[in-house]
């Protein structure tokens, strides 16, 4: 796959470290990401992944280093700020509203910030999870495990960001639906949105992602395009343990 | 496990020494109130510990605690109306009219969660206070004098101001111990799991609510001794101990010294009610100070002064 | 068959007073889940504010409003300064520190204003009796409560529920970081809301002056009721808040005024003569024990709406 | 001793600190006019607020027994805060004049020779507001007070003196009703020719203020006991006018004594108004003066101070009174109503005396030793 | 055909309008590894929990061991034998995680009214509990804090947990969410082990490991059964693959 789009860089992770509380689990994190590409986060469990996530959304800031968004330092910022930039999170463990209901959890999160020609809306949301649509008035406690993680990721496109963050997005889905957001994730690419996803099918991953970061106690150990992945079966090994 | 030489423990083993001297200091320096004033503290400390056992141990925050300290001192102080002066007719009384109290009202109130046992506990207790003051063969709300303290057949004289304060230390003591003996005890973790994610643990086979009941007892028991204590001590028992600001106070000592933790409430009712005592002294607006301490103490040290202690060590 | 209509409605009307003054913790409690002990201290300067300003402004209405902005304004400094440090944290932290609140405000009013109280008359167009139906006259002031309570429940009621603000409060208040993961300044948000908290239980106060008082610890035990009222109805849902309030104000009203008579004709006389008065002393806190036996999550969960 | 120590337990803290105040203020003023000594020696007063519990009043009753050491302990607004502390002060024979405080118990079983009243018991005003009633031939009545020891105690007592019919008696929850709409619409229908109520501090603002606006002041006429006073008149305003209540002092008693204390509190506390539990407070530090002069300073002889003081040899605001066997005044009970003065001031005033040295029910019941 | 361990029968459970269970029987024979599987939704979730007692059904028959256990409560469930792990992580967040699999380890003890031993110090209990962390291989992070273990560990812990009861019949449900590769294929061996021991219902979303491990497979859509049998009719079946397979998963196959 060649980079045809060798935009300019949209997120810049330099060197941090994060604790929490007295236990430090990144050290030296770097990673990029240029606009419209789709990279990976891949590493065993534990390994800090989520924990990056945390840190470029300043929901567990970093403690040093530099993390850069659209052009603006946004290390230290308060989270709502880093969001506003354009970044929409699914996060680990779904995270949905449990008192309200699925279609409020749709407008709670309802924007449109930087103008997107096409933006989500709460039928195109229906249309990729028609599950969605039969629940629309449920509150969100009462959903099954796969229908609130359909209603995290709906939540997260709403937002209509410019980098889309998926931390396990597909846990918990059904085959099918699985698919159905790897199609989708293919399609928003070709559109041209940024994305950063965290799974831990390495075979869709290499299949749909641009680039790959493998985490490894806190650093980022080793990346690469999806061909040099596949290319080296030992790198896969030794880190993902396939 | 040796415990560790840290700011807590220090301070919980000085204070323990100063407890149990304090007599001493009172009679070389002739200063009988310490004497009195720390008699009641002891008290409301012991019945802050039995509190803590259910809201800090057992999650279950209970607003209707001081319902106790009305329960155990009326047992007393109406089996003394009636003529039954020995204290071992009264105490078990006591403990045992409190147990059942708190059987009944736990068995109804532990349907609830949340703010809603909050209520459901106060609730309970402002209707023991209404009850109480409606007893007028008992003072009905102008309360009950105690004309002789409990009675326990020369083995202690209550009314013998240092043996009345050994006897509440020892109970204080003792609640404690059997409390620190309960929380590591079998029961006592599942009480914590229970609090922690009950879900979880009817999952693996526990009757959560036969767990927490038992607890509820148990702290309502040890509760209801400190009211029988306070009785003696106050040679007086009205409903206006079981009003709901009274179970707040206990709620405040419980939170301020750190909940969850054994010291901690000893040691919240030692400086809730001395800085009471003290302003009280310096000013009349003690609102003005006792206030904002309360919210800087959450703002800032939180665990209570328990949790600030263990926090010194490290920092 | 006139007293049972005229008691009817006394009970209502209470009802709908309760609902008043339980409207801004419904907010504050209910739907951010704080919880909130001053809501009593801030109902207080409410009607302190209220009195002072009445009387510098010799205007009601003007006096009112400016005692609303002045409630509004301490609300939002209480919660930058203090209060929005414990969103997150235990319920019981956050009674501690409101509970210290209790006390400051207690003695820096008693200081300020000295502890006898202060009197806020009302104008005089609020003062007549107004005929409602024939034969029944109503303090004309009554009706004005009337009205303005079912105003704040209507403006909370669509605020919160229709709203998109009222979802991002809600949402706030059961997941914080996600909320400020999608973008939504929660802490300003929550401000303002606490705001609005304050100056509702600023509203409450200033309404209920000149039938009740204005006195130190007058919030204390309003504080009990509207709690109860909001956990009778269910934590969190303003039309629970509003059903119990008024079924509330109706049982306790008519307890009050049938009590008594029924139990003579079932009791002796003298056990009838104490056991009434207990009775009726006991019977909100009684209500509120059956109901959450019987619904242990209140008349109206949230979560069922 | 080289001083004359007193200790003070009323309430200053809370809504009713301003009852606490207004006895200071009057203990205060007293002193003052004794040249602040007493037979020459210094007097020391230690103030201690009971928080209007109990428990708490019991506290610093045993702090100024047991630490401050004091000869005598005046105050006490709240009956259960007195019965509280009674016993520490008779166990340790220490001297306890209560100033307003007067449960039944004070004035029955448990009188001591320790323990005077510079007011009354509890039944004594509304028996006189009832002797009243009588008086102006009214026929029927209805009841409403609080439920509690005192405001059931309060409807006793008129009860127990008025002949006409009782039509109804309402006891309405303390201290936290706030809306009494129910117990007047059902005093309006009873028709009852008169309405008595007993509603201390602030509840008796929030009645007036609802009586007003139901528009029963124009039907029903109200009797009232401990509701009115020149505390709260100020609150209740309007409401108060034509209101009559029953008490041992009112601020008009054309006694020298009387006039000086009246006069010299409005100039040493302007704005303010003494009440009748200043009164009390002021006679409680005169008759403690009585007696410390009687035994010539010397603290020690308990048996004189008391037998000096049971002469009552002072000069009482109230007119002269005598004690009874249990150390509760024998007193008149004069009719008050509300007025406006010359500058348009809202003021209470002695319309008549009710009865004359009248004595509380209990007193048989009280075996002094 | 052994006698069956579990044996639904006609069960139904609705939430307002939505029959999550619908008219639902099934069977589990002893020492089966029987999977469900179901679109998201299906009520898989909602059957687990029914069969464990935190949701009551509105009509049917739940029989274990022979015995109709329909209106028992959970925690008697537990004590019959019942186990289940939870899909979105239900543990005591601060406890460590050795703590958590002593309860359990106790709970199946089924001592706990005392008072007075330090239970923390009952090495039965203890060694019960570390045997099932290591099994799960959270052997090394037995002291930490379940707040601060990683969102797979978690999942490795609600087995040992699970495990810890020592149970007859193990109802797991999405065990493999949330863990890596690595940790998948780990418990998918594990998994392998334990069924020689118990009999086990998995519910799974991970094609690979329910096809390498399932005796049986029940597949739900809607609350109703559609299919119940061997793993290789399954994946040929056309209906299952309609609805929940798609094409892709018809054709992987796994040793
Ligand atoms: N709140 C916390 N407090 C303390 N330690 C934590 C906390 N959250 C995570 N950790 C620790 O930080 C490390 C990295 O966790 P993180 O969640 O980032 O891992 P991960 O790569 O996302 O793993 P997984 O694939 O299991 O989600 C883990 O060792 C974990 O124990
Ligand atoms: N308490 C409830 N109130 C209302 N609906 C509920 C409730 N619990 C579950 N449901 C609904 O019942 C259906 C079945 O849910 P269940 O959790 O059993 O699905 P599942 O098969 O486990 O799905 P998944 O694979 O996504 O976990 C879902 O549509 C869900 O929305
Ligand atoms: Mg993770
Ligand atoms: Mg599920």
């Amino acid at each position: 796959m060649v980079e045809t789009k060798t935009a300019e860089t949209l997120l810049e992770v330099d060197g941090i470290e994060t604790c929490y509380g007295l236990s430090q689990v990144l050290f030296g994190l770097s990673l990029q990401i240029r606009s419209g590409e789709m990279v990976a986060l891949m590493g065993r469990n534990g390994m800090g992944k989520t924990t990056t996530i945390r840190s470029i959304m300043g929901l567990t800031p970093a403690r040093s280093g530099a993390i850069r968004f659209a052009g603006e330092a946004v290390r230290g910022l308060a989270s709502y700020k880093i969001a506003k930039l354009g970044i929409g999170l699914v996060p680990e463990g779904r995270q949905i509203f449990p008192n309200l209901t699925v279609r409020e959890n749709l407008i709670a999160a309802s924007g449109n910030r930087f103008g997107a020609s096409d933006p989500w809306t709460i039928d195109k949301i229906h249309a990729l999870f028609p599950r969605l649509a039969e629940r629309t008035g449920n509150m969100g406690v009462t959903l099954s495990g796969g229908e609130q993680q359909m209603l995290a990721i709906g939540r997260a496109l709403m937002t209509n960001p410019k980098l889309l963050i998926l931390d396990e997005a597909t846990e918990g889905l059904a085959p099918l639906i699985r698919d159905e957001i790897w199609s989708c994730l293919s399609m928003l690419k070709g559109r041209g949105q940024s994305v950063l996803v965290i799974d831990k099918n390495v075979g869709n991953l290499a299949r749909i992602a641009d680039r790959h970061y493998i985490i490894e106690r806190g650093k980022a150990v080793w990346s690469g395009t999806s061909e040099q992945l596949i290319a080296e079966p030992e790198l896969q090994h030794k880190y993902l343990g396939i | 496990m040796m415990p560790k030489l840290n700011a807590s423990n220090s301070v919980v083993a000085l204070l323990c020494a100063a407890l149990v001297l304090l007599p001493v200091y009172s009679a070389v320096t002739g200063n009988i109130f310490i004497l009195t004033l720390f008699t009641r503290i002891v008290i409301f400390a012991l019945a802050a510990a039995s509190l803590n056992l259910i809201m800090g141990y057992g999650g279950m925050m209970s607003f209707g605690h001081a319902a106790y300290l009305g329960i155990g001192g009326y047992a007393v102080g109406i089996l003394a109306t009636e003529g039954i002066g020995s204290g071992f007719i009264q105490w078990p009384v006591a403990l045992a009219v409190s147990a059942l109290f708190a059987l009944v009202i736990g068995a109804l109130s532990l349907r609830t969660r949340g703010v809603y046992f909050i209520m459901i506990t106060l609730a309970f207790a402002q209707m023991a206070y209404y009850i109480t003051s409606g007893l007028s063969r008992y003072g009905g709300d102008d309360g009950l004098t105690v004309y002789k303290r409990s009675d326990f057949a020369g083995l202690i004289d209550l009314s013998n101001r240092t043996q009345f304060y050994y006897l509440c230390l020892a109970c204080l003591f003792g609640g404690l111990y059997l409390i620190w003996r309960i929380v590591n005890s079998r029961f006592g973790l599942v009480v914590q799991g229970v609090r922690s994610n009950e879900q979880r643990m009817q999952a693996i086979g526990f009757h959560a609510n036969r767990y927490r009941l038992v607890c509820f007892v148990i702290a309502g028991t040890i509760c209801g001794l400190a009211g029988a204590l306070l009785a003696n001590n106050t040679d007086f028992v009205s409903p206006a101990v079981m009003y709901w600001t009274r179970s707040g106070d206990l709620m405040v000592m419980v939170i301020l010294g750190g909940m969850g933790s054994l010291f901690g409430p000893v040691i919240g009712a030692i400086v809730y009610l001395l800085l009471e005592e003290l302003l009280s002294q310096v000013t009349e607006y003690s609102g003005l100070i006792l206030g904002p301490v309360l919210l800087l103490i959450v703002l800032f040290a939180r665990g209570g002064i328990m949790g600030l202690l263990g926090r010194m060590r490290r920092a | 068959m006139y007293l049972v209509v005229e008691q009817l409605l006394n009970g209502l009307q209470f009802g709908l007073l309760l609902f008043l003054l339980a409207a801004g913790l419904t907010l504050v409690f209910g739907i951010m889940d704080f919880v909130n002990l001053a809501h009593g201290s801030l109902y207080m300067m409410g009607a302190y504010f209220a009195a002072t300003f009445v009387a510098w402004t010799g205007s009601f209405v003007l006096g009112a409003l400016m005692a609303l902005g002045a409630t509004l304004l301490l609300g939002i400094a209480l919660e930058y300064a203090a209060l929005r440090h414990l969103y997150g944290r235990d319920h019981l932290d956050q009674v501690l520190a409101t509970f210290g609140l209790i006390l400051f405000f207690n003695d820096a009013v008693r200081l300020i204003w000295g502890p006898a109280g202060l009197a806020l008359p009302l104008p005089v167009w609020l003062t007549v009796p107004v005929q409602i139906i024939p034969g029944v006259y109503y303090p004309a002031y009554r009706l004005m409560i009337i009205v303005v309570a079912l105003a704040v429940a209507a403006l909370l009621y669509l605020v919160v529920m229709r709203t998109r603000v009222g979802m991002l409060i809600r949402a706030g208040a059961s997941n914080r970081e996600m909320i400020g993961a999608l973008g939504i300044n929660i802490k300003l948000l929550f401000t303002l809301v606490f705001g609005l908290g304050a100056a509702l239980a600023g509203l409450a106060g200033l309404m209920q002056a000149p039938i009740l008082t204005v006195q130190i610890g007058m919030g204390e035990n309003i504080l009990i009721l509207a709690f109860v009222i909001i956990v009778i109805g269910g934590i969190g849902s303003i039309r629970g808040a509003f059903m119990a309030a008024v079924f509330v104000g109706i049982i306790d009203t008519m307890g009050r005024a049938f009590l008594p008579d029924l139990l003579r004709k079932v009791l002796s006389g003298a056990a009838a003569s104490t056991a009434a008065p207990a009775l009726s002393s006991m019977l909100i806190y009684l209500l509120m024990a059956i109901i959450l036996v019987l619904r242990p999550e209140g008349l109206f969960p949230a979560a069922k709406r | 001793a080289d001083s004359v120590k007193i200790g003070f337990v009323s309430t200053f803290s809370g809504p009713t600190a301003v009852i606490g105040n207004d006895m200071r203020n009057s203990f205060e003023l007293a002193l003052d006019h004794l040249g602040r000594k007493i037979d020459g020696k210094p007097v020391e007063v230690i103030y201690e607020d009971d928080q209007q519990k109990p428990d708490v009043g019991k506290q610093k009753t045993e702090k100024l027994v047991q630490s401050d050491k004091v000869d005598f302990i005046v105050g006490y607004i709240w009956s259960n805060v007195l019965l509280a502390s009674l016993k520490t002060a008779v166990d340790s024979k220490t001297f306890l004049i209560s100033a307003n405080a007067g449960p039944s118990q004070l004035a029955g079983e448990l009188c001591s020779p320790y323990v005077f009243s510079t007011s009354w018991q509890n039944d004594q005003t509304p028996q006189a507001v009832g002797t009243y009633m009588n008086q102006k031939g009214v026929k029927s009545v209805f009841l409403i007070g609080p439920n509690y020891a005192a405001g059931k105690d309060m409807l006793a007592g008129v009860k127990s003196t008025f002949k006409g019919e009782v039509v109804g008696e309402e006891y309405t929850v303390w201290p936290s009703q706030l809306d009494f709409s129910a117990e007047l619409t059902k005093a309006k229908n009873s028709k009852a020719e008169s309405i008595f109520v007993f509603y201390p501090g602030a509840a008796g603002v929030q009645f007036l203020n609802q009586y007003a606006q139901a528009g029963i002041k124009q039907q029903i006429p109200l009797y009232t006991a401990f509701t009115i006073d020149e505390l709260s008149l100020p609150l209740q305003k309007d409401n108060a006018l034509g209101v009559p209540g029953a008490q041992q002092w009112v601020n008009d008693l054309p006694n020298e004594e009387n006039k000086k204390f009246v006069a010299d509190y409005r100039k040493k506390y302007p704005g303010l108004r003494p009440t009748f539990y200043g009164a009390q407070s002021y006679d409680a530090a005169n008759l403690i003066n009585s007696a410390v002069v009687a035994v010539k300073g010397d603290l020690t002889k308990k048996d004189a101070m008391k037998a000096e003081m049971e002469k009552v040899n002072f000069k009482s605001v109230r007119g002269p009174f005598k004690y009874g066997n249990n150390h509760i005044p024998v007193q008149n009970f004069y009719l008050q109503d509300v007025v406006k003065d010359a500058d348009g001031q809202l003021s209470l005033k002695t319309v008549a005396t009710i009865v004359k040295d009248d004595q509380d029910r209990f007193h048989d019941k009280c075996a002094m030793k | 055909m052994a006698e069956p361990l579990l044996r639904v029968d006609n069960l139904v459970r609705r939430y307002g309008g939505i029959t999550a269970t619908d008219n639902l029987s099934m069977e589990v024979v002893p020492g089966e590894l029987h999977a469900i599987i179901g679109p998201n939704g299906a009520g898989k979730t909602t059957l687990i929990s029914q069969l464990t007692g935190q949701v009551m059904p509105n009509s049917g028959t739940i029989r274990f061991a022979g015995r109709d256990v329909t209106g028992l409560p959970s925690y008697k469930r537990s004590r019959l034998g019942l186990a289940r792990s939870f899909q979105i992580t239900s543990l005591l967040k601060d406890f460590s995680a050795i703590d958590n699999v002593a309860l359990a380890a106790q709970a199946h003890d089924g001592h706990s009214f005392r008072f007075w031993g330090n239970a923390r110090k009952e090495r039965r209990l203890r060694d019960a509990a570390r045997a099932a962390l290591e099994r799960v291989g959270l052997g090394k992070r037995a002291d930490v804090l379940v707040s601060q273990l990683s969102h797979g560990e978690q999942r490795e812990l609600e087995l040992a947990v699970a495990l810890a009861t020592k149970p007859q019949l193990l109802l797991l449900d999405e065990p493999m969410a949330g863990l890596g590769v690595t940790e998948s294929a780990r418990m998918v061996a594990l998994l392998k082990e334990l069924r020689k021991e118990v009999t086990i219902v998995l519910v799974e979303h991970d094609m690979e490991a329910v096809f390498a491990l399932a005796d049986r497979i029940t597949v739900l859509v809607y609350g109703r059964v559609i299919a119940c049998d061997v793993p290789d009719a399954i994946r040929k079946h056309e209906e299952v693959k309609r609805a929940y397979l798609g094409e892709q998963h018809a054709v992987t196959r796994h040793g």
